[in-house]
C-alpha cells in the first residue's frame, strides 16, 4: 500500500495478483498501467508466489479435470499466501479461474480430488476479479482522485466505447457480476473518469479471439464492424480488458482499414483510468501499441487546454460582468439613497 | 412352513434370503408391473405388500417383518415430486429417515434395510432394486440376530395368523 | 370363521408356464379359512368368472382371492363379478402372480413356491376384509368458472345450457380475454372478435349463468360436490345496476394519457374506462392507481381536485368511497381457465427466467410482441388496422418475425414448445402481406410445428402464396441501428450468416401461465408443474381432471393451446361437470380414513401431514351436551386414501378402509416365518 | 426462593388459579407438591434438587389434576419445551395454566438428598451440560437470578453415544438388545413422559398387536424402537424415563441421538416455542435422502 491511501478511505485490502502469460508477454502494457493505477489508487497488488498457466483453450479443452486442477493450483497458493480476493486481468485467465471456482462449488466429489493433485490444501475461498470489476468497485474512489488532478483531465466529456468481448461477462454463471448481454460495468469505469460511455451495439461481440492467426479474415471482418459501430456512434477510442481483444483490434486494424479511415485507438481500461488520473503516457504502456495513441492524447490534452482556458476567459468574462453590474447597481443605489436622503433631509 | 419354498427356494449352500417389499401402489406397484410385462428376469425372494402411498408405510410394518423372520426389507415408492397423493413420500421420507439412523443405532445393518423410489416406468430399476437388496441380505447371511430374541416357548410362529399373543389379548377400550 | 374362494388363473400359459397352478390350489385347499380353491385357464373370461360366481353361490364365500394378473388389469372384473353373485365387491381381492411372478421367474419351483406366499398373503389379508359401503356425498348442482376467456365463457356456457346455475369470476373488467385482442384466427383468417362477441354476449345474457367481473377467488372451502367459494369484487367506483354504458364518463376523464392493456401498451385509455368497444358487460372500471382524483387522495389532499366523471354521469353511477366486498357461493365443481400471459421481452422477469438481453430487452421500440402486432393489425387497434411501427409510425417495409423467443430455450428457463407460435406467427407474415404487399416478412424459425387441421397448409401458403421467407436459424442479436432494426442471424440450412436491416420486429414469446396462478392453485389444493401450468390428473386418460376431486382445468392454463383446443378442452370440462350434477349424491370407493373417537387423543398431527385438509377438529361431548375434549375427524368426501395420517397417529387411531392395520399385520404375519 | 413463594401467594390469592404445582422440601429430599392454600406457599421451594418434570401433571392423561381448577406451574426451562409440546400438540391451551419460570443452573441426578448440593462434574445431570434454555421464554413469570452453566460432567451423554457410534455394528446390537432384554414392561417411561399423551398407548393396543406385550427381549427392541420415534423429534430431554426406569436401561442415550438425528438432518432442536412445528409431520422438498436409493 502506498502513501497515496487517503485518509478520508478505508484502506483497501490488498489483493493477489494473477498476471498470467498475456500480461508478461504481448500485453506488458496492461501490467503496467494496472500497477499504475493501482498503485494510485491504493490497492495493494501482490503477484501469486509461483503461479502457473491458468490452462485456457487448451487445457480446458483437452481435460476438464486439468482445466479445473491448473486454475485450482493458483487460487489454493492466493489463499495459502492470506489472500481472499485474486485480480486475474486477462478475460480468459479471469474466465478459467471463476469457471474452476463454480466447478469446485458444485460438482460432486471434485474437490475432494484437488489437494491431491495439486498439493495444496484448498478450500475454495479466494474471490476472483478481472482488472473492470475492481475498477468499478473503485469508481467512487476514481472519481475523488481525478477531480484532485491538478492537471486538466484530458478525458473530461471525450465519447469512449466499452467493449467487453466474450469471456469477461459470459457465461453468467461463471463471472455473474454483470449482465451478459447489455453489461454496463466498464461504463460506469468509463464515467468516473469523466468521459461520456457510447451507447453502442457490439458490446459483447466477438472479436475473432484466437481465430486471428488460423483464420485472419474472419477476424478482420468482425474487428471491422467493432471498430465501425464504434465509430459511427462517435467513439473517439475502444475501451478493452482482455489482451485478445486488444491483440485483434490494435494489431489488425491497419489491415481492416478499407477507405482510409482515421485509425481506432483501442485502450485498456487501466490506461484510461491512468490518463485521468494524470500518469505519464508512457508509464502507462500507451507508447506499446500498434495503433498510435499519440495523436488522440495530443488531441485530448489540447481540447483539455483549450477548455480550461475557455473556462478561465469565461469565468473572467463573467466576473467582469458580474464586477460591472455591482458597480451599475452600486451607482444606481447611491443615486436612489442620494435622493432618498436629499428629499428627507430638510 | 410350506415344503415347496424349503425344496427349490433353498440354494446349495443353504441360505436363501427372505425379503419384504413395502410398496406404493401408484409409483413402485406399478413399476414391478412394468417389469413383470416387460419380462425383466429377478431374484425370487422378494414378496410385496401393496400400500396405497409410502405415506401409510409405518416403522412397525418393518419391526414386525424382522420380528416374523425377514432377513430384509424393502420400502419404496414415488419419486419425490410424483407423490400420487401429492407428499405422502415427502413424509415418509422423514420417517424412514430417522427409523433408518436410528436402527443403525441400535446395530441393525443398514444394508438389511433398502430404500428407493421406483416409479411406474422404472421396470429396470426395480429389478435392480430387488437384484440388490437380495445380494447384500444374501451376503449378510440370515438375520439370526433378530430370531436370537424370540421367546424361548414361541420357537416357530404359526404362519396362518395373528400371533397367540394378539388373539388372546382383549381389546382395550 | 371365513370363507374364502381361491381362484388361480393359468391366464393361458402365461402362469402355468412357470407357476405350477394345481400345486397352488393343492396348497391353499386346506388352509386355514379356505373354503373353496380351483384352477381354470382364462379366470377373467366369461366362464372363468362364471367359476367365481357360481362358487361364491354355492360355498357361500365370504371372500374371494384371484391369483391372476395385476390388481390395476382385472380387479374391478372380479369386483363386479363378486357384486353381481351377491358378495360385497370389497370382500374380493387380487393376487398378483403373473407381472409379480411368472412373468419375472424362470425356475418353476420357486416360482410355484411364490406363488403360494403370494396367495396366501392375500387370503390371509381378505380374511381381514370387511364389507364396504361406496360412499355418497350430495352434490351442490352449481358450478364455478375461474376466468373468462375463451374457454370459461364455453365452459360456462355448456354447463348453463344442460339447465345448471354458473358462476363466472373474471379478474378483469370485462370477459373475452385474449381472444377479444386478436386481430384474425389461424388458420382461416376469420375475424377473433366476430366469433367471439356473440358468445361474451350470450354468457351475459344467459339466464343460469351469474357474472362477476373484476373479481378474484378469495378462497375455497370444501370439497367435491360441496365447495364454498368466496369471491372478492374488487371496488368497481361503478354501480352496475345504474351504469347504462353511455361512456359520458370515459369522455370527461381527464387523464387520457395512461397506457392500455387492451391495446398490448400501444394505445391509451383515460382512468375511468371500459376496456375496448365490445366489452362485456360495457360497465368502466375507475383505476384507483391512475386516476388524479385518488392520486390527490393519496397525497393526503384535503379536498378532492377531480370528480369530472360523477359530475357527467347523468345516472349517478359514479362512487369514489366503494370497497372491495366479498361473496359467497355454493359451489358443487369447479372449472379453472385463467389462461396465459407472454413471456416478457423486457428486463423484469420473474425468478427463473432471463430475458433477452441480446434483443435488447425489448428497449428498441420498433421490437414488439405478438400480442402487439395483433393489436396493429387489428381493424379496431390503435392504428385502425394500419401496419405502422411504434417507433415513428412509418409502415415497415421489411418485417422479421422470431419465432422461439423463451420457448424451447432451457437456457431462458423454459423448455416446453409455446405450440401457438407457429401457426401465429404465419399468421402475421400473411396479413402483413396483404396489407403491405410490397413489404418483405423474414421469419427465423427453429422447426415448424404445425400439427392441426388445416395448419400445415396455412403455413404453406404464408411461404408459397404470399412470399413470406423462412428462414430456419436462431437470431443472435438484435439492435437499432440509425433507423433500421438489425438483425443478425443464422441460416442453419446454408450455413450462412445472416444480416437483415429490418424496420421492424416481431418476437414470438413463450406462452406462461399468469401471475397468480400458483396462488390460485393452493387455494384450490391442486398441483402446479415447474413453470406454473396446473397439473392435469393423468396426461392421457384425465386431461381436464385435476389431482382434487371436483376441480377441473380448460385451456392455456394447463399447458400452451390454441383457441380449438381451449375450446374443446371447455366443452370437456363441461360434460365431466354435468356427469358429476347427473346424480343426487356422488359415489365414490370407500378407501378412506377413519378415527376411533374413543381413541383419539385430537393431537392433530394427522391434520398436518394431510394434503388434501381433509381432517378437521371437531368437539365431542358428554351426554349432557358438555364438550369434553376434541377430535380429529376425516371428511370422507376430501379423504383420498393415502393413509399418511395413520402412519403418523401415535395411538394408532385413525384406521385406513381398505388398508387396515389387521389387514397389512396379516400380511406380514403370511409371508414372514422361518423354520 | 421468596420470590417464587410470594408469587405463588399472590396468584393463589387473588384467584388467578386453584392450584399451585411446584417444589417442596421433604424428609427424603426434593418432591413435588401440590398448594391449594395461599399460606402454605411458604412451603415451596427451588434448588438443585428440583429434578421432576412437574409438566407431567398437565399431561391430559392426568385429568384428575385438571379438576383441581387452573393450575399455577414452576417450571425450568426444560420443563417449559414440554409445555411447548403439548401447546403444539393442541393437548392444552396457553389459558389452562399460569407458568412461573425458574432461572436454572442445572439440576442434580438425584433429588433425594436432605439439602442442595453445588453442582460437580460428579453429581450434575448429565443432561443439563450444553442446555440451550436455562431461561426459558414462554412463561408469564421468570424468577430467580441468572445462573451459572452447569459444569461438564465427568462423561458427557454425546460422549457416550459416540462412543457407542464407534463400536461395531454387532456390539451395539449386543449392548442394546441386552439393555432392552432387562425391560419389565412397567411402563414408567411411558408414565412419567409429559409428551406420552396417548390415552390408549399402541402397547395396549390389540387387534392388531404390533407390540407382543410380555417382557421379553423381541417385544422389549419392539417396545423401545417405538417409544423412541413416538418422541422424535418431541423429546426435551427432560431426562424423567431414565431417572424413573427401575432396571437402569440408558434412555437418555437414545433420546439424545433422535435429537442429533433431527438436528443434522433437519436443523431442528426442540424449543419452547410453540409456533415452531415438529419435524416429523413437517417436511422440505430438499430434505436429505441419501439413503434412498
Amino acid at each position: 500500500m502506498t502513501e497515496t491511501a487517503a485518509p478520508s478511505r478505508p484502506a483497501m485490502t490488498d489483493v493477489a495478483y494473477y498476471p498470467g502469460c498475456s500480461l508478461h508477454g504481448t500485453s506488458r502494457e496492461f501490467d503496467e498501467s494496472l500497477r499504475a493505477v493501482t498503485a494510485e489508487l491504493g490497492i495493494g497488488l501482490t503477484e501469486i508466489d509461483d503461479w502457473n498457466c491458468c490452462g485456457a483453450s487448451s487445457g480446458h479443452t483437452t481435460d476438464h479435470l486439468l482445466g479445473v486442477a491448473l486454475p485450482a493450483r493458483n487460487l489454493a497458493l492466493a489463499e495459502a499466501q492470506g489472500y481472499d480476493t485474486v485480480v486475474a486481468p486477462c478475460a480468459a485467465c479471469y474466465n478459467r479461474l471463476s469457471a474452476a471456482r463454480l466447478a469446485l462449488a458444485t460438482e460432486d466429489g471434485l474437490a475432494e480430488q484437488m489437494p491431491e493433485i495439486i498439493g495444496h490444501r484448498f478450500a475454495n475461498s479466494v474471490d476472483v476479479h478481472n482488472a473492470v470489476e475492481l475498477l468499478r468497485d473503485a469508481s467512487v474512489t476514481i472519481e475523488e482522485k481525478v477531480a484532485d488532478t491538478l492537471a486538466p483531465n484530458p478525458l473530461e466529456g471525450v465519447k469512449l466505447a466499452a467493449y467487453y468481448g466474450c469471456l469477461l461477462v459470459r457465461p453468467f454463471e461463471v463471472c455473474g457480476y454483470d449482465d451478459p448481454e447489455q453489461p454496463t460495468s466498464m461504463d460506469e469505469v468509463i464515467n468516473a473518469c469523466g468521459a461520456d460511455d457510447v451507447d453502442w451495439d457490439m458490446k459483447v461481440e466477438c472479436c475473432g479471439g484466437a481465430f486471428s492467426v488460423s483464420r485472419t479474415a474472419s477476424v478482420l471482418r468482425l474487428g471491422r464492424a467493432i471498430i465501425e459501430n464504434a465509430r459511427s456512434h462517435g467513439a473517439e477510442a475502444i475501451i478493452v480488458a482482455c489482451p485478445l481483444c486488444h491483440s485483434n483490434l490494435d494489431l489488425r486494424q491497419k489491415a481492416m482499414a478499407q477507405r482510409g479511415e482515421e485509425p481506432m485507438p483501442i485502450l485498456f481500461v487501466t490506461q484510461m483510468v491512468g490518463l485521468a488520473l494524470g500518469l505519464a503516457p508512457v508509464d502507462l504502456g500507451l507508447s506499446r501499441h500498434f495503433v498510435d495513441t499519440e495523436p488522440l492524447i495530443a488531441r485530448l490534452v489540447q481540447r483539455a487546454a483549450d477548455r480550461v482556458v475557455a473556462e478561465k476567459l469565461a469565468k473572467e468574462e463573467a466576473a467582469a460582468k458580474a464586477a460591472a453590474r455591482a458597480e451599475k447597481q452600486k451607482v444606481g443605489a447611491a443615486a436612489a439613497s442620494g435622493g432618498a436622503q436629499g428629499g428627507e433631509a430638510p | 412352513m410350506s415344503d415347496a419354498t424349503d425344496s427349490s427356494g433353498a440354494a446349495a449352500d443353504g441360505f436363501e434370503p427372505r425379503v419384504t417389499a413395502f410398496v406404493c401402489n401408484w409409483c413402485t406397484y406399478t413399476g414391478a408391473d412394468l417389469a413383470g410385462t416387460s419380462r425383466l428376469h429377478m431374484a425370487s425372494n422378494v414378496r410385496i405388500i401393496r400400500l396405497p402411498c409410502t405415506g401409510r408405510i409405518d416403522p412397525l410394518f418393518i419391526i414386525k417383518a424382522f420380528e416374523r423372520g425377514a432377513d430384509g426389507v424393502i420400502v419404496s415408492g414415488c419419486h419425490p415430486a410424483d407423490c400420487h397423493y401429492t407428499t405422502g413420500n415427502y413424509h415418509a421420507r422423514r420417517r424412514f429417515a430417522v427409523f433408518h439412523d436410528l436402527m443403525e443405532f441400535i446395530g441393525v445393518d443398514p444394508r438389511r434395510m433398502t430404500f428407493s423410489w421406483v416409479s411406474a416406468s422404472e421396470g429396470a430399476k426395480w429389478r435392480d432394486v430387488v437384484n440388490e437388496a437380495v445380494t447384500s441380505v444374501r451376503e449378510l447371511g440370515p438375520f439370526q440376530a433378530y430370531r436370537a430374541l424370540a421367546p424361548k416357548d414361541a420357537g416357530v410362529a404359526a404362519p396362518t395368523g395373528p400371533s397367540a399373543e394378539a388373539v388372546t389379548q382383549a381389546e382395550a377400550s | 370363521m371365513s370363507r374364502v374362494g381361491v381362484f388361480v388363473c393359468h391366464c393361458g400359459e402365461n402362469i402355468a408356464r412357470t407357476v405350477d397352478c394345481e400345486a397352488v390350489v393343492e396348497a391353499l385347499k386346506d388352509h386355514p379359512g379356505v373354503a373353496f380353491a380351483e384352477d381354470y385357464k382364462y379366470m377373467c373370461s366369461d366362464p372363468g368368472q362364471q367359476l367365481v360366481k357360481k362358487a361364491i353361490e354355492e360355498n357361500d364365500l365370504t371372500g374371494v382371492v384371484v391369483a391372476a394378473c395385476s390388481p390395476h388389469m382385472h380387479e374391478k372384473t372380479f369386483r363386479r363379478a363378486c357384486d353381481q353373485a351377491g358378495l360385497n365387491q370389497y370382500m374380493c381381492e387380487m393376487a398378483n402372480v403373473r407381472e409379480h411372478c411368472s412373468w419375472i421367474h424362470e425356475d418353476r419351483g420357486e416360482a410355484t413356491a411364490k406363488a403360494i406366499d403370494i396367495t396366501r398373503t392375500i387370503v390371509e389379508k381378505v380374511k381381514h376384509n370387511k364389507p364396504l359401503e361406496s360412499i355418497r356425498i350430495p352434490v351442490t348442482k352449481r358450478a364455478l368458472v375461474i376466468g373468462g376467456g375463451i374457454a370459461g365463457i364455453q365452459a360456462a356456457l355448456d354447463i348453463a345450457d344442460g339447465g345448471h346455475e354458473v358462476v363466472l369470476v373474471e379478474k378483469e373488467a370485462s370477459i373475452g380475454g385474449h381472444m377479444s385482442q386478436l386481430s384474425e384466427t389461424f388458420p382461416t383468417l376469420d375475424c377473433s372478435q366476430c366469433i367471439l362477441t356473440p358468445r361474451m354476449v350470450e354468457a351475459y345474457q344467459h339466464p343460469n349463468i351469474k357474472l362477476h367481473t373484476w373479481s378474484e377467488v378469495e378462497k375455497v372451502d370444501g370439497y367435491i360436490g360441496n365447495f364454498n367459494v368466496t369471491i372478492r369484487k374488487k371496488a368497481r367506483s361503478v354501480n352496475e345496476d345504474l351504469c347504462n354504458g353511455c361512456g359520458d364518463c370515459q369522455a370527461a376523464c381527464p387523464a387520457k394519457r395512461i397506457p392500455s392493456e387492451f391495446e398490448a401498451g400501444l394505445g391509451k385509455r383515460t382512468a375511468i374506462y371500459v376496456p375496448f368497444p365490445q366489452a362485456v358487460p360495457n360497465i368502466p372500471v375507475l383505476d384507483r392507481q391512475n386516476c388524479t382524483l385518488f392520486k390527490g387522495r393519496r397525497k393526503g389532499l384535503a379536498k378532492d381536485v377531480c370528480g369530472k366523471c360523477q359530475e357527467v354521469c347523468l345516472k349517478g353511477a359514479v362512487d369514489y368511497d366503494t370497497e372491495d366486498t366479498f361473496i359467497e357461493e355454493e359451489i358443487g365443481a369447479i372449472v379453472v381457465a385463467t389462461g396465459f400471459q407472454l413471456y416478457n421481452i423486457g428486463r423484469e422477469q420473474p425468478e427463473g427466467l432471463k430475458g433477452y438481453g441480446e434483443y435488447g430487452y425489448g428497449e428498441v421500440p420498433d421490437v414488439i410482441d405478438g400480442l402487439q402486432f395483433e393489436r396493429l393489425a387489428s381493424a379496431s387497434g390503435p392504428t385502425d388496422g394500419a401496419i405502422l411501427r411504434p417507433s415513428d409510425g412509418k409502415e415497415p417495409k421489411t418485417v422479421v418475425f422470431v419465432h422461439c423467443v423463451g420457448s424451447r430455450d432451457p437456457e431462458k428457463g423454459i423448455s416446453y414448445c409455446s405450440k401457438i407460435c407457429c401457426m401465429y406467427n404465419a399468421k402475421h407474415a400473411m396479413l402483413y402481406k396483404h396489407k403491405v404487399h410490397d413489404g418483405r416478412a423474414v421469419a427465423f424459425y427453429m422447426d415448424i410445428r404445425a400439427g392441426g387441421k388445416g395448419y400445415d397448409e396455412f403455413s404453406r401458403r404464408a411461404i408459397e402464396e404470399d412470399g413470406a421467407e423462412y428462414i430456419r436459424g436462431r437470431v443472435s442479436r438484435i439492435f437499432r441501428d440509425g433507423d433500421v432494426v438489425k438483425v443478425w442471424g443464422y441460416d442453419t440450412l446454408s450455413g450462412e450468416q445472416v444480416v437483415i436491416d429490418a424496420d421492424m420486429v416481431v418476437l414470438a414469446t413463450a406462452m406462461r401461465p399468469q401471475d397468480g396462478v400458483r396462488e390460485l392453485a393452493q387455494k384450490l389444493s391442486v398441483s402446479t408443474d415447474e413453470h406454473g401450468f396446473i397439473n392435469e390428473a393423468h396426461p392421457k386418460l384425465r386431461p381436464v381432471e385435476t389431482n382434487t376431486a371436483g376441480v377441473f382445468v380448460a385451456g392455456a392454463c394447463q399447458a400452451p393451446r390454441d383457441i380449438p383446443e381451449a375450446v374443446a378442452m371447455a366443452s370437456a370440462t363441461g360434460a365431466k361437470v354435468m356427469s358429476l350434477f347427473s346424480a343426487d349424491e356422488l359415489e365414490r370407493e370407500p378407501a378412506v380414513a377413519i378415527v376411533n373417537e374413543n381413541t383419539c387423543i385430537g393431537c392433530m398431527n394427522c391434520a398436518k401431514v394431510c394434503a388434501y385438509g381433509a381432517i378437521e377438529q371437531r368437539e365431542i361431548c358428554t351426554v349432557d351436551g358438555h364438550v369434553c375434549g376434541h377430535v380429529a375427524y376425516v371428511n370422507p368426501g376430501v379423504c383420498q386414501g393415502c393413509g399418511t395420517c395413520q402412519a403418523v397417529c401415535l395411538s394408532k387411531s385413525v384406521e385406513l378402509q381398505t388398508f387396515t392395520d389387521e389387514q397389512i399385520f396379516s400380511e406380514i404375519n403370511a409371508l414372514c416365518y422361518w423354520e | 426462593m421468596n420470590e417464587l413463594r410470594e408469587v405463588a401467594r399472590t396468584l393463589l390469592t387473588d384467584g388467578t388459579v386453584r392450584v399451585i404445582i411446584g417444589w417442596e422440601d421433604a424428609r427424603r429430599g426434593a418432591r413435588p407438591v401440590f398448594i391449594t392454600d395461599p399460606a402454605d406457599t411458604d412451603r415451596l421451594i427451588f434448588d438443585t434438587r428440583c429434578v421432576h418434570n412437574l409438566v407431567t401433571y398437565l399431561n391430559p392423561r392426568r385429568d384428575n389434576v385438571a379438576e383441581l381448577g387452573k393450575i399455577g406451574l414452576v417450571v425450568k426451562g426444560c420443563d417449559a419445551k414440554a409445555v411447548a409440546g403439548l401447546l403444539r400438540e393442541a393437548q392444552l391451551t396457553r389459558d389452562d395454566v399460569v407458568l412461573i419460570g425458574v432461572r436454572c443452573g442445572g439440576v442434580l441426578e438425584e433429588a433425594e438428598l436432605p439439602e442442595a448440593a453445588p453442582l460437580s462434574p460428579e453429581n450434575v445431570a448429565p443432561r443439563c451440560f450444553g442446555c440451550d434454555n436455562r431461561e426459558p421464554d414462554l412463561v408469564d413469570h421468570l424468577l430467580g437470578e441468572s445462573q451459572p452453566e452447569p459444569p461438564r460432567p465427568v462423561t458427557t451423554i454425546d460422549e457416550r453415544v459416540a462412543a457407542l457410534d464407534a463400536q461395531p455394528l454387532e456390539e451395539r446390537w449386543a449392548f442394546w438388545t441386552e439393555q432392552f432384554s432387562k425391560c419389565v414392561r412397567c411402563y414408567a417411561c411411558r408414565q412419567v413422559c409429559p409428551l406420552c399423551v396417548c390415552e390408549r398407548c399402541v402397547a395396549e393396543k390389540t387387534r392388531p398387536q404390533w407390540i407382543e406385550a410380555s417382557p421379553h427381549p423381541r417385544g422389549n427392541l419392539s417396545w423401545n424402537i417405538t417409544r423412541a420415534l413416538h418422541l422424535a423429534g418431541r423429546c426435551v430431554d427432560c431426562g424423567e424415563c431414565e431417572r424413573f426406569c427401575p432396571v437402569g436401561i440408558p434412555l437418555s442415550l437414545v433420546n439424545r441421538k433422535l435429537q442429533q438425528i433431527v438436528a443434522e438432518r433437519y436443523d431442528y432442536t426442540v424449543s419452547d416455542d410453540p409456533e415452531n412445528p415438529a419435524p416429523i409431520g413437517d417436511y422440505r422438498l430438499d430434505d436429505q435422502q441419501e439413503f434412498i436409493k
